[in-house]
C-alpha cells in the first residue's frame, strides 16, 4: 500500500540537509567540538588568572577530584549511549565496593575482597540489565529502586560504620602512589578511558550498544540479543562503578555507606557536557572524559578562588543547561 | 487484558509476600545487628512495669555514630524496663516531624527527640505536650526558646565542641600569629553549622592573633575533605598555613593526609578537631593531631534513656528548671597527654 | 444496504460495562498494591488506621509534589527539579517578614521556575531530563546562597505552629491543601479542555500539533502546575516546622516518582491519571508510617520500598506480555526440536 | 491533453501552481487543482508522487513554497487552524488519534465545546455521536481509541473530519485498511455526502474505487500534474498508463521461468494475532509472493514465521542441507540463514544516523569480527563489495544511511542481508516508496537472488510488482490464504477478486 507518509516527507527533507551538513555552521562545530575547545580555554585562563592552579600539587587535587567521578562517567557513558538514560544505582555500588574492599580484605585479604567487590558489581549490573533490556521497564526507575534496595542492604550489613584499611597496605600505597604529579587513581581512570574506548569503538559489543541506540528495533530485527546488549552496558557502568569504589577506598583508605553520594547526577552531568546524548548513539568515552576534566577544574578553580559550596552547584547547574542549549541550537541551525 | 491482570494479581501477590518478609525482618533484626526496635523480652527480664518509649533519631545504623549510638541506648531501656521504638528521619526535618506525629499518636509514655534540624521541632514538641508526652532531647539540644517545653537534655553541646577545639587551638598557637584553614561538615547540616560557629566565635574572642584563611565543607567525608584542604592550602599559600581546624575526625584526617602528600609534616601544624574516633585517637597519639574533643556516643545513648527514665518517674518536670535536666556530656579535650586513657577510650 | 453499520463490539450489560470501565483504567498495579499493603498493615499496624491523621499527613507530605509532577509526565516530560523548586521556595518564605508576601513570593518563585525549564524545553528544544537536572543543581545552590547555607527560621513562629494544627477534625492546612490540589490537578486534566489535551500532547504529538492544539503553550501550563506546586509544598513544610532548610526535599523527587510510577502512570506520556497518582502515594505513605510505627530500621525499609518500586516497573502489563509472549514462542520452537534428517 | 473536467456548481477551493521542495527535491512541482462544490476528486499518482505533500499543503498542515490556495475566492493563509476554519478537513493517512483519549474527544481533538475552559462533556458527545450518526457508525463515544480496530479507528478519523463540517474533505488512501464490505461501505458515504454538496478530494491507488465514485481524477506523476480528466472520459488503462507512465508496463512481461528444488522453509498451521493458521513451503530458487489487501495479515504472517513476533502455534523448518531445524525465535532463524527486509525501512531496517558500512556490518558481526574485535579493514571491503553488488549511488559507505534516497536505502537493506548469504529471503513491500528507476533495479536483484537458488518471499500490495517476481502467488485474505496461484492464472483480476473475497467493487 502506498504509504507517503511524512516520515517519507521528511526522509527527503533529512537528505538535503545531511548533503548540505558537508559545510558545517560554525554554531554546529561548536557544538560537535566545543567541549574540546572550552576545557582547553577554561585550562588557559585558570593559569594565567588563578594563582596556584598551575602547581604540580593542584594538579594532583583536580586529577584526585576528576578520578573517582570519571571512572564512573566512563561506564555510565554506556548505559547513556544505549539511550537508558542514566544509572542511578552507581551511588550505591560505590560504596558497596568501598566498602566491600575495605572490610573484606582486613578479614580475607584483598584478592578475596576484589571477587567479593566483582561479584557485587555483577549482580547490579545483571539485576539492572534484566529489568530494562527484558522486561524493558523505564531505566530511571528501576535504577533508583535498586539504589533504595542496595544502599539499604549495604547500612544494614556494614551498620554504617567506617572500615579502616591498615595503614600501611597494598591499597593504601596505592591510594598514595602517584606518577610525578598523576596519582595512580588518575592512571586507572585513563586506562579505563582507554579500555572503554576501545570496547565502545571496536568491538563488536560496543557497535551493537551505540546501534541499539541509534535504532533499536532495526538492531533487534538484525538479529542481535538486544537484551544482552542491555545488560552488557549495565554490567559494564557497575564494573566501572566497582572500580571507583577501590580507587576511592584507597585514597582514603576508609570507607563507609555513606560515601560517593550524588555520584549519580554529577557524572551524568560530565557526561552531558562532555556533549554525549541522552537520546542514545552519539557520543563516545572520550568526550566524558573531558567532560569530567572540564567539571573537575571548574569546581577547583571555584574552590580556589574561595567560593561558597552554592555557588559551585548553581555553576555546575548553568553548565549544564549552556551545554546543551549549544548543542539544541546547532541542531536547529542544522534543519534550516 | 487477560494477561494485564495476570500481571497485576503477581504484583499484588509479591507485594503482600514482601510486606509480610518485612514483619521478619523487623523481628529477626536484634539478632543480626544489635540495634533496631528492641523485642518485648527485654523489657519482660526486668519484671517491674514497662514504658513504652519512642526515640527520633535522625540517623541509625546507617551513621558510625548511630550504629554506636544505639546499643547502649538498648542496653539502658531494657535494663530500665523501656521498650524502645526507634526511627530514623536521616536528617530530613521534613520526615521527622512526620515521625514526631506517628509517636504522638502512638500515646507513648515519653518521647526522646534528637533534633535532626534544631529550628524545625518546635510544633512537635507542642504536640507532645498537647498529648501529655515528656519530651527528652538527646545528642543536639534545641533552641532556647523551645527548652521550656522540653523535660531536660542529654549530650553534647556542638557549640561547646567548636568553642573547645578552638581553646585549644588558641593555646597550642600561643600568641603567635598565625593563619588556620577550616574544615566544616556537610553544607546545612546543624551539627555542622553550631561546631563551626562555636569555632570561629571562639577564636574571634579569645585569640584574635588567629586568622581563619579559607573554610569549605568537607562533607563528613574523609576524601572530600582532603581534596578541599589540599586546594584551600593552594589558595591561600602553603606558607601562610600553619594551623587546620576540621569539625570531626574524619574530616581532619582527610587534611592531615592532604598536608602529608605534599610532603608536610603534620608535626609542624597546629591541628585541632572534634571526636576522638577510632580514627581520630591514633592520629594524637602518634602526634599528628594535637588535639580533639571526645565525644561519647555510648555515654550519649544510655543517657537518652536514663532522662527520658527521669521525665517518666517524675524525678525531673517540663522546662529546665530543677537541676538534672541538663545532663551534658564530658567533653574532655584529647591531647597527646591523655589519648591513651581509658576514659577516653575511642567508641566509634 | 443499510444506512449504518456495526463495527467493534459494544457492551450493553451491566458486568459488561464494568468490565470495560476498569479495563480502561490504568490505575489497576497501584490500586492492587494498596489493597496488599492495607490488607497486611490492618494486621500488623492498626494504629495506621486509629490514628489516621498521622497517615493522611505523611500522604499528602508524599503525594503533593507528585501531584504537579503528574501533570508534567502525563505530557511526557520530566522535571527533576521539584525538590531543589521546594527548598528555594522554602528559604524564600522564610526570609521574607511579612508571611502573607512570603507566601506569594514563594509560590511565584515556583511558577517562574516552571516558566523557565518550559523554556528550555519547548522554545530550545532541550530534552526536560537534562534541562531539569541543570536546574536540579541550580536551584539547590540557589537555596543554599539564599540562606546563607543554614536553616532560615521564619519571622512569626507562632503563625506556622497555628498552620500546622488541624482544623476541622484531623485536617490539617496541609492535608486539605493536598486535597485541594488535587482535586484541582485532576479536574484539570479531566474536565477542562487545556488539561484533557496534556493526553494529546503526551500521547501523539504530532497529532495534536496537526489537530492545532498549542502544544508549547500546554508544556508551559505543565512545568508551571509542577514549580507551583512544588514551590506549595516547600511553603507548607516552611510553615509547619518554622523554619527553612536549604537540603530539604531529598527524599521528594523519588519519592514522588515512586507515587507517579507505581499510579500507573506512563513515562513516555499520554497514559495515566491524577487519580493512580493519589493511589501510588497513599499507598507509599501508609506504608511507610507502618513501617516507622514498627520501628523498622531505615536499610530495611529502603530495601522495601525499593523491591517495591521494582515490582511496579516490571510488572507494567505491556512489558510483561511481551516476555509472557517470547517465552511462550520459545517454548513453541523448542517443545518441537526435530532429529537431522527428518522431514525433506 | 486536459479534456474539460465535468461541471457542476462553482469552485470551492482551487490550488494554483503550487510548489513544494525539501532542500533541493521539488516534492509538489506546480500543480494546480481545483475542485467544484458536491465534486468528488480523485487524486492519484504512484509512491512519491507527491498526492499527500499537496494534500497537506491544502490542509494548511506544511506551506507552500510558492502558489497559493484559494477558498471560496479568497487566498487562504498557511496553517492548520486557518483551512480549518476555512472548512477544509483531512483525513490522515497515518492515523492521527490520540490512543489513551476517547473517541469523543479524538473526534473533536482541539476542538472541544467549552465553558470558562471547561469541556462541555455533553455537547462534545452530542457533537460526536452526531458526527458518527452522519457517517452511520456505531461505537461507543467514550470507548479509548487504543482499544478500538484499526479500521474503526480509520472511521473515527473520518467522523473527526466530518464533525467540523468542512466545505471540503480530504481522503487520504482512506481505503487502505479496510475490507472490502468496510471499503464498499466509504465509498457509499462519501457519494452520500457529495449529493449534500460536500466537496471531497478522495487519494487512492484503487482505480475501481476512482472509477466507481469520482467526477474528475488529476493524475500526478514525480510531482508534476500529467493529466486531468472527467472520470468519465478515461478509463482504467488510461489512468494507469499515466501514473506510472510506460517503461514499468514492459517489464511486467519479464516474467523469468524458476525451476524450484527442494523445499527451504515449510511453515504449518501459523497463528498469531491476525494469522489464522496458514501452511506454506518456499523452495530453493522459488519466489513465493503474498497478495492480498492492506491489513489481511500478510506482515503479520511473515513477521511470526520467522520469528519476529510471537505466535500462538505452529511450527516453522528450515532445511539445509538435508538437515531440518525447527526454527525456535527470531534470532534461531536469523542464525539458520534466513533474511528479513522489513516493510518499515527507516524504523525497523536501518540505523538511519549510521553509515552505511555500520548497517551492512549489523548483520554479518561475526564474519566481521575476531574475538569480538571488529576488522576495520575488512568491514571496509565488505560493505564496499556489497554496497557495489547492489549498485548503491553513490556507494560511499562512509555516509550516514539516511542521506540516501528511499530506493538507496532499501538496496542497502539488501545489502546487509546478502552479506550473510542467506538461502532464505523475505521482502515485506521490497519497493514502498521507491522511485521507478531503483524499483527495477531491486526487481532484477530480487530475480537474480532466486536464480542463485534463494529461497525468496514476497510481500508486496503492488500488483504489478508482485504479478513480475512471482512465481506461486498465495493470496491472502482475514489471515488466511484464499487462493494459490501457479504462473499464467495469476493476473490483476484472479489475485484482487481472491483478495477482496467477493465480487469486486467495480464501476
Amino acid at each position: 500500500m502506498a504509504k507517503e507518509t511524512l516520515t517519507e516527507v521528511i526522509a527527503v527533507a533529512e537528505t538535503e540537509s545531511a548533503i548540505t551538513k558537508s559545510k558545517t555552521s560554525p554554531l554546529e562545530w561548536i557544538a560537535e567540538n566545543g567541549i574540546f575547545v572550552f576545557t582547553a580555554l577554561l585550562i588557559l585562563a585558570s593559569v594565567v588568572f588563578v594563582d596556584g592552579f598551575a602547581s604540580l600539587v593542584n594538579i594532583t587535587d583536580v586529577f584526585h577530584r576528576a578520578a573517582p567521578i570519571g571512572i564512573v562517567a566512563v561506564g555510565m557513558t554506556f548505559v547513556v549511549i544505549s539511550g537508558n538514560y542514566l544509572d542511578l544505582s552507581v551511588v550505591a555500588q560505590v560504596a558497596t565496593s568501598a566498602v566491600i574492599l575495605i572490610a573484606v580484605s582486613n578479614e580475607y585479604g584483598l584478592p578475596l575482597a576484589m571477587l567479593a567487590a566483582l561479584l557485587a558489581a555483577a549482580v547490579f549490573g545483571i539485576v539492572n540489565g534484566v529489568a530494562v533490556g527484558y522486561f524493558k521497564a523505564n531505566a530511571v526507575i528501576v535504577t533508583l529502586s535498586t539504589t533504595y534496595i542496595g544502599l539499604g542492604l549495604l547500612r544494614y550489613f556494614s551498620g554504617g560504620s567506617i572500615f579502616f584499611g591498615p595503614p600501611d597496605g597494598l591499597i593504601r600505597e596505592f591510594g598514595l602512589g602517584k606518577l610525578g604529579p598523576v596519582p595512580y587513581s588518575a592512571l586507572v581512570l585513563l586506562i579505563m578511558t582507554i579500555i572503554l574506548g576501545f570496547v565502545l569503538n571496536r568491538t563488536n559489543f560496543g557497535f551493537l550498544v551505540r546501534s541499539f541506540g541509534v535504532n533499536e528495533r532495526a538492531t533487534r530485527l538484525s538479529g542481535t540479543n538486544t537484551a544482552a546488549v542491555v545488560i552488557g552496558a549495565f554490567l559494564v557502568t557497575a564494573v566501572a562503578a566497582m572500580v571507583a569504589g577501590w580507587v576511592l577506598a584507597a585514597f582514603s583508605n576508609t570507607a563507609v555507606s555513606a560515601m560517593s553520594q550524588g555520584y549519580d547526577f554529577r557524572a551524568l552531568a560530565a557526561i552531558i557536557v562532555g556533549g554525549t546524548s541522552v537520546f542514545g548513539g552519539k557520543g563516545s568515552v572520550l568526550r566524558t572524559l573531558v567532560g569530567v576534566i572540564f567539571v573537575s577544574v571548574l569546581t577547583n578553580v571555584l574552590v580556589l578562588s574561595g567560593i561558597s559550596f552554592g555557588y559551585q552547584q548553581m555553576a555546575l547547574g548553568a553548565l549544564i543547561v549552556t551545554a546543551v542549549t549549544v548543542d539544541a541550537l546547532s541542531r536547529k541551525v542544522a534543519k534550516r | 487484558m487477560r494477561k494485564s491482570r495476570i500481571g497485576l494479581a503477581t504484583a499484588g501477590l509479591l507485594a503482600v509476600a514482601g510486606l509480610t518478609l518485612a514483619g521478619c525482618a523487623t523481628a529477626d533484626e536484634p539478632a543480626a545487628t544489635d540495634s533496631g526496635s528492641t523485642d518485648s523480652s527485654d523489657s519482660a527480664t526486668t519484671g517491674g512495669e514497662t514504658y513504652e518509649v519512642y526515640a527520633l533519631l535522625p540517623q541509625g545504623n546507617d551513621q558510625p555514630y548511630g550504629t554506636t549510638y544505639l546499643p547502649p541506648m538498648e542496653a539502658k531501656a531494657a535494663e530500665l524496663g523501656i521498650n524502645l521504638t526507634i526511627t530514623n528521619s536521616e536528617y530530613d526535618g521534613d520526615k521527622q516531624a512526620s515521625e514526631c506525629e506517628v509517636a504522638v499518636a502512638a500515646q507513648p509514655d515519653g518521647i526522646i527527640l534528637w533534633p535532626a534540624l534544631a529550628d524545625t521541632i518546635r510544633p512537635c514538641l507542642e504536640a507532645a505536650n498537647a498529648a501529655g508526652i515528656p519530651v527528652w532531647i538527646t545528642n543536639a539540644d534545641v533552641n532556647p526558646e523551645d527548652a521550656p517545653l522540653t523535660y531536660g537534655y542529654s549530650g553534647t553541646d556542638s557549640y561547646g565542641q567548636g568553642a573547645a577545639s578552638a581553646e585549644m587551638m588558641c593555646e597550642l598557637v600561643d600568641g603567635a600569629e598565625v593563619g588556620i584553614i577550616q574544615i566544616n561538615g556537610l553544607t546545612g547540616n546543624s551539627v555542622a553549622t553550631l561546631r563551626g560557629n562555636g569555632f570561629k566565635e571562639t577564636i574571634a574572642a579569645n585569640c584574635p592573633n588567629v586568622t581563619i584563611l579559607a573554610e569549605q565543607p568537607g562533607n563528613w567525608n574523609k576524601d572530600e575533605s582532603q581534596i578541599a584542604a589540599s586546594e584551600m592550602l593552594t589558595a591561600v599559600g602553603v606558607e601562610n598555613v600553619q594551623g587546620m581546624y576540621a569539625a570531626d575526625d574524619s574530616m581532619i584526617a582527610g587534611g592531615i593526609d592532604a598536608l602529608k602528600a605534599r610532603g608536610l609534616d603534620p608535626k609542624d601544624f597546629f591541628i585541632t578537631s572534634i571526636g576522638n574516633t577510632f580514627l581520630g585517637n591514633p592520629l594524637v597519639i602518634s602526634g599528628e593531631l594535637d588535639g580533639t574533643v571526645f565525644q561519647s556516643s555510648s555515654w550519649d545513648g544510655e543517657n537518652a534513656v536514663v532522662g527520658i527514665y527521669r521525665a517518666m518517674t517524675g524525678d525531673t518536670s517540663l522546662g529546665r528548671d530543677d537541676d538534672g535536666s541538663v545532663l551534658y556530656m564530658p567533653n574532655p579535650k584529647v591531647t597527646i597527654d591523655n589519648a591513651t586513657d581509658p576514659s577516653v577510650a575511642p567508641e566509634w | 444496504m443499510s444506512q449504518t453499520m456495526q463495527i467493534g463490539e459494544r457492551e450493553t450489560s451491566l458486568w459488561g460495562r464494568l468490565r470495560l470501565t476498569i479495563a480502561r483504567r490504568t490505575e489497576g498495579r497501584g490500586v492492587v498494591l494498596l489493597a496488599a499493603v492495607l490488607i497486611v498493615v490492618a494486621f500488623t499496624e492498626p494504629l495506621v488506621f486509629t490514628s489516621y491523621q498521622v497517615s493522611l499527613g505523611r500522604i499528602a507530605l508524599i503525594g503533593l509534589v507528585a501531584l504537579g509532577l503528574t501533570a508534567v509526565i502525563l505530557m511526557g516530560e520530566l522535571d527533576l527539579s521539584v525538590a531543589s523548586t521546594l527548598a528555594v521556595s522554602g528559604v524564600v518564605v522564610a526570609l521574607i517578614p511579612d508571611i502573607r508576601l512570603g507566601i506569594i513570593a514563594a509560590l511565584v518563585v515556583g511558577v517562574l521556575i516552571g516558566v523557565v525549564n518550559a523554556f528550555f524545553v519547548a522554545i530550545v528544544g532541550i530534552n526536560s531530563f537534562i534541562a531539569t537536572l541543570g536546574m536540579l543543581f541550580a536551584l539547590r545552590g540557589l537555596a543554599f546562597v539564599l540562606s546563607d547555607e543554614a536553616p532560615v527560621k521564619i519571622t512569626d513562629v507562632e503563625a506556622g505552629i497555628a498552620f500546622g494544627q488541624p482544623l476541622i477534625g484531623p485536617i490539617t492546612p496541609r492535608v486539605l491543601i493536598f486535597i485541594l490540589a488535587f482535586i484541582a490537578i485532576q479536574v484539570f486534566v479531566s474536565r477542562v479542555k487545556a488539561g484533557r489535551e496534556f493526553f494529546a500532547v503526551g500521547g501523539n504529538r504530532q497529532a495534536a500539533y496537526d489537530a492545532g492544539i498549542p502544544v508549547k503553550r500546554r508544556i508551559f501550563t505543565g512545568f508551571m502546575i509542577s514549580g507551583f506546586v512544588a514551590a506549595l509544598a516547600g511553603v507548607i513544610n516552611t510553615l509547619e516546622r518554622t523554619a527553612a532548610d536549604p537540603t530539604a526535599g531529598a527524599t521528594v523527587l523519588l519519592a514522588s516518582f515512586a507515587a507517579a510510577i507505581i499510579g500507573g502512570n506512563y513515562l513516555k506520556g499520554g497514559r495515566g491519571s491524577i487519580v493512580g497518582t493519589l493511589i501510588g502515594a497513599t499507598a507509599l505513605g501508609v506504608l511507610q508510617v507502618a513501617l516507622t510505627l514498627s520501628g523498622v530500621q531505615v536499610p530495611i525499609q529502603q530495601i522495601f520500598i525499593g523491591g517495591i518500586l521494582l515490582l511496579a516497573v516490571t510488572t507494567d502489563p505491556a512489558n510483561l506480555r511481551a516476555v509472557l509472549g517470547s517465552v511462550r514462542s520459545l517454548r513453541l520452537g523448542r517443545s518441537k526440536l526435530q532429529t537431522p534428517g527428518s522431514g525433506s | 491533453m486536459t479534456p474539460q473536467a465535468s461541471q457542476s456548481g462553482d469552485v470551492v477551493i482551487e490550488a494554483r501552481g503550487i510548489v513544494k521542495r525539501f532542500g533541493g527535491a521539488v516534492a509538489v512541482n506546480n500543480v494546480s487543482l481545483s475542485v467544484r462544490e458536491g465534486e468528488i476528486h480523485a487524486v492519484v499518482g504512484e509512491n512519491g508522487a507527491g498526492k499527500s505533500t499537496l494534500m497537506r499543503v491544502l490542509a494548511g498542515i506544511i506551506e507552500q513554497d510558492s502558489g497559493e490556495v484559494v477558498v471560496a475566492g479568497k487566498p487562504l493563509e498557511s496553517g492548520a487552524k486557518n483551512s480549518i476554519a476555512a472548512g477544509i478537513a483531512l483525513v490522515h493517512q497515518e492515523l492521527s488519534l490520540v490512543p489513551e483519549m476517547t473517541v469523543a474527544e479524538n473526534i473533536l481533538l482541539g476542538y472541544a465545546p467549552t465553558r470558562f475552559g471547561f469541556t462541555k462533556s455533553k455537547e462534545l458527545e452530542a457533537i460526536a455521536a452526531e458526527a458518527l450518526e452522519e457517517i452511520g457508525v456505531s461505537v461507543d463515544l467514550n470507548e479509548r481509541i487504543s482499544r478500538l480496530s484499526v479500521a474503526l479507528r480509520q472511521f473515527v478519523e473520518i467522523a473527526r473530519a466530518i464533525a467540523r463540517k468542512p466545505k471540503v474533505l480530504i481522503l487520504d488512501e482512506p481505503t487502505a485498511t479496510l475490507t472490502p464490505a468496510e471499503t464498499d461501505y466509504l465509498l457509499t458515504m462519501l457519494q452520500r455526502l457529495a449529493a449534500r454538496g460536500m466537496s471531497i478530494i478522495y487519494i487512492s491507488h484503487r482505480i475501481p474505487e476512482v472509477i466507481r465514485i469520482c467526477d474528475n481524477v488529476t493524475i500526478l506523476r514525480d510531482g508534476q500534474k500529467v493529466m486531468e480528466s472527467a472520470v468519465v472520459e478515461t478509463s482504467p488503462e488510461g489512468i494507469v498508463d499515466q501514473m506510472v507512465g510506460r517503461e514499468l508496463k514492459l517489464d511486467l512481461q519479464s516474467r523469468r521461468d524458476a525451476k524450484p528444488g527442494d523445499v527451504v522453509l515449510r511453515a504449518e498451521g501459523i497463528r498469531a494475532p491476525g494469522v489464522n493458521g496458514v501452511d506454506l513451503e518456499v523452495r530453493a530458487g522459488e519466489i513465493v509472493g503474498l497478495g492480498g489487501l492492506v491489513g489481511a495479515g500478510r506482515t503479520e504472517l511473515v513477521r511470526a514465521i520467522i520469528g519476529a513476533d510471537n505466535r500462538t502455534a505452529g511450527r516453522v523448518t528450515k532445511f539445509k542441507d538435508g538437515r531440518a531445524r525447527t526454527l525456535a525465535g527470531y534470532q534461531s532463524a536469523i542464525r539458520n540463514g534466513v533474511a528479513y527486509v522489513p516493510e518499515e525501512r527507516r524504523t525497523d531496517g536501518l540505523a538511519l544516523a549510521m553509515s552505511v558500512s555500520d548497517n551492512i556490518t549489523l548483520t554479518n558481526r561475526d564474519e566481521l569480527s575476531s574475538f569480538g574485535i571488529q576488522l576495520r579493514g575488512k568491514i571496509a571491503r565488505f560493505s564496499q563489495d556489497l554496497a557495489e553488488k547492489v549498485g548503491l549511488r553513490p556507494p560511499e559507505i562512509r555516509r550516514e544511511a539516511g542521506q540516501y534516497s528511499g530506493g538507496n536505502q532499501q538496496k542497502i537493506v539488501i545489502a546487509k542481508w546478502l552479506g550473510r548469504r542467506p538461502d532464505f529471503i523475505v521482502l515485506d513491500e521490497p519497493t514502498r516508496g521507491v522511485d521507478v528507476g531503483a524499483k527495477a533495479e531491486i526487481h532484477k536483484l530480487v530475480k537474480a537472488l532466486a536464480d542463485e537458488g534463494t529461497a525468496v518471499l514476497v510481500v508486496s500490495s503492488d500488483l504489478p510488482e508482485l504479478l513480475e517476481l512471482a512465481d506461486t502467488i498465495h493470496v491472502i485474505r482475514d489471515g488466511k490464504i484464499a487462493g494459490t496461484l501457479q504462473g499464467d492464472e495469476a493476473n490483476e483480476k484472479t489475485v484482487m477478486s481472491l483478495a477482496a473475497g467477493e465480487k469486486m467493487v467495480d464501476a
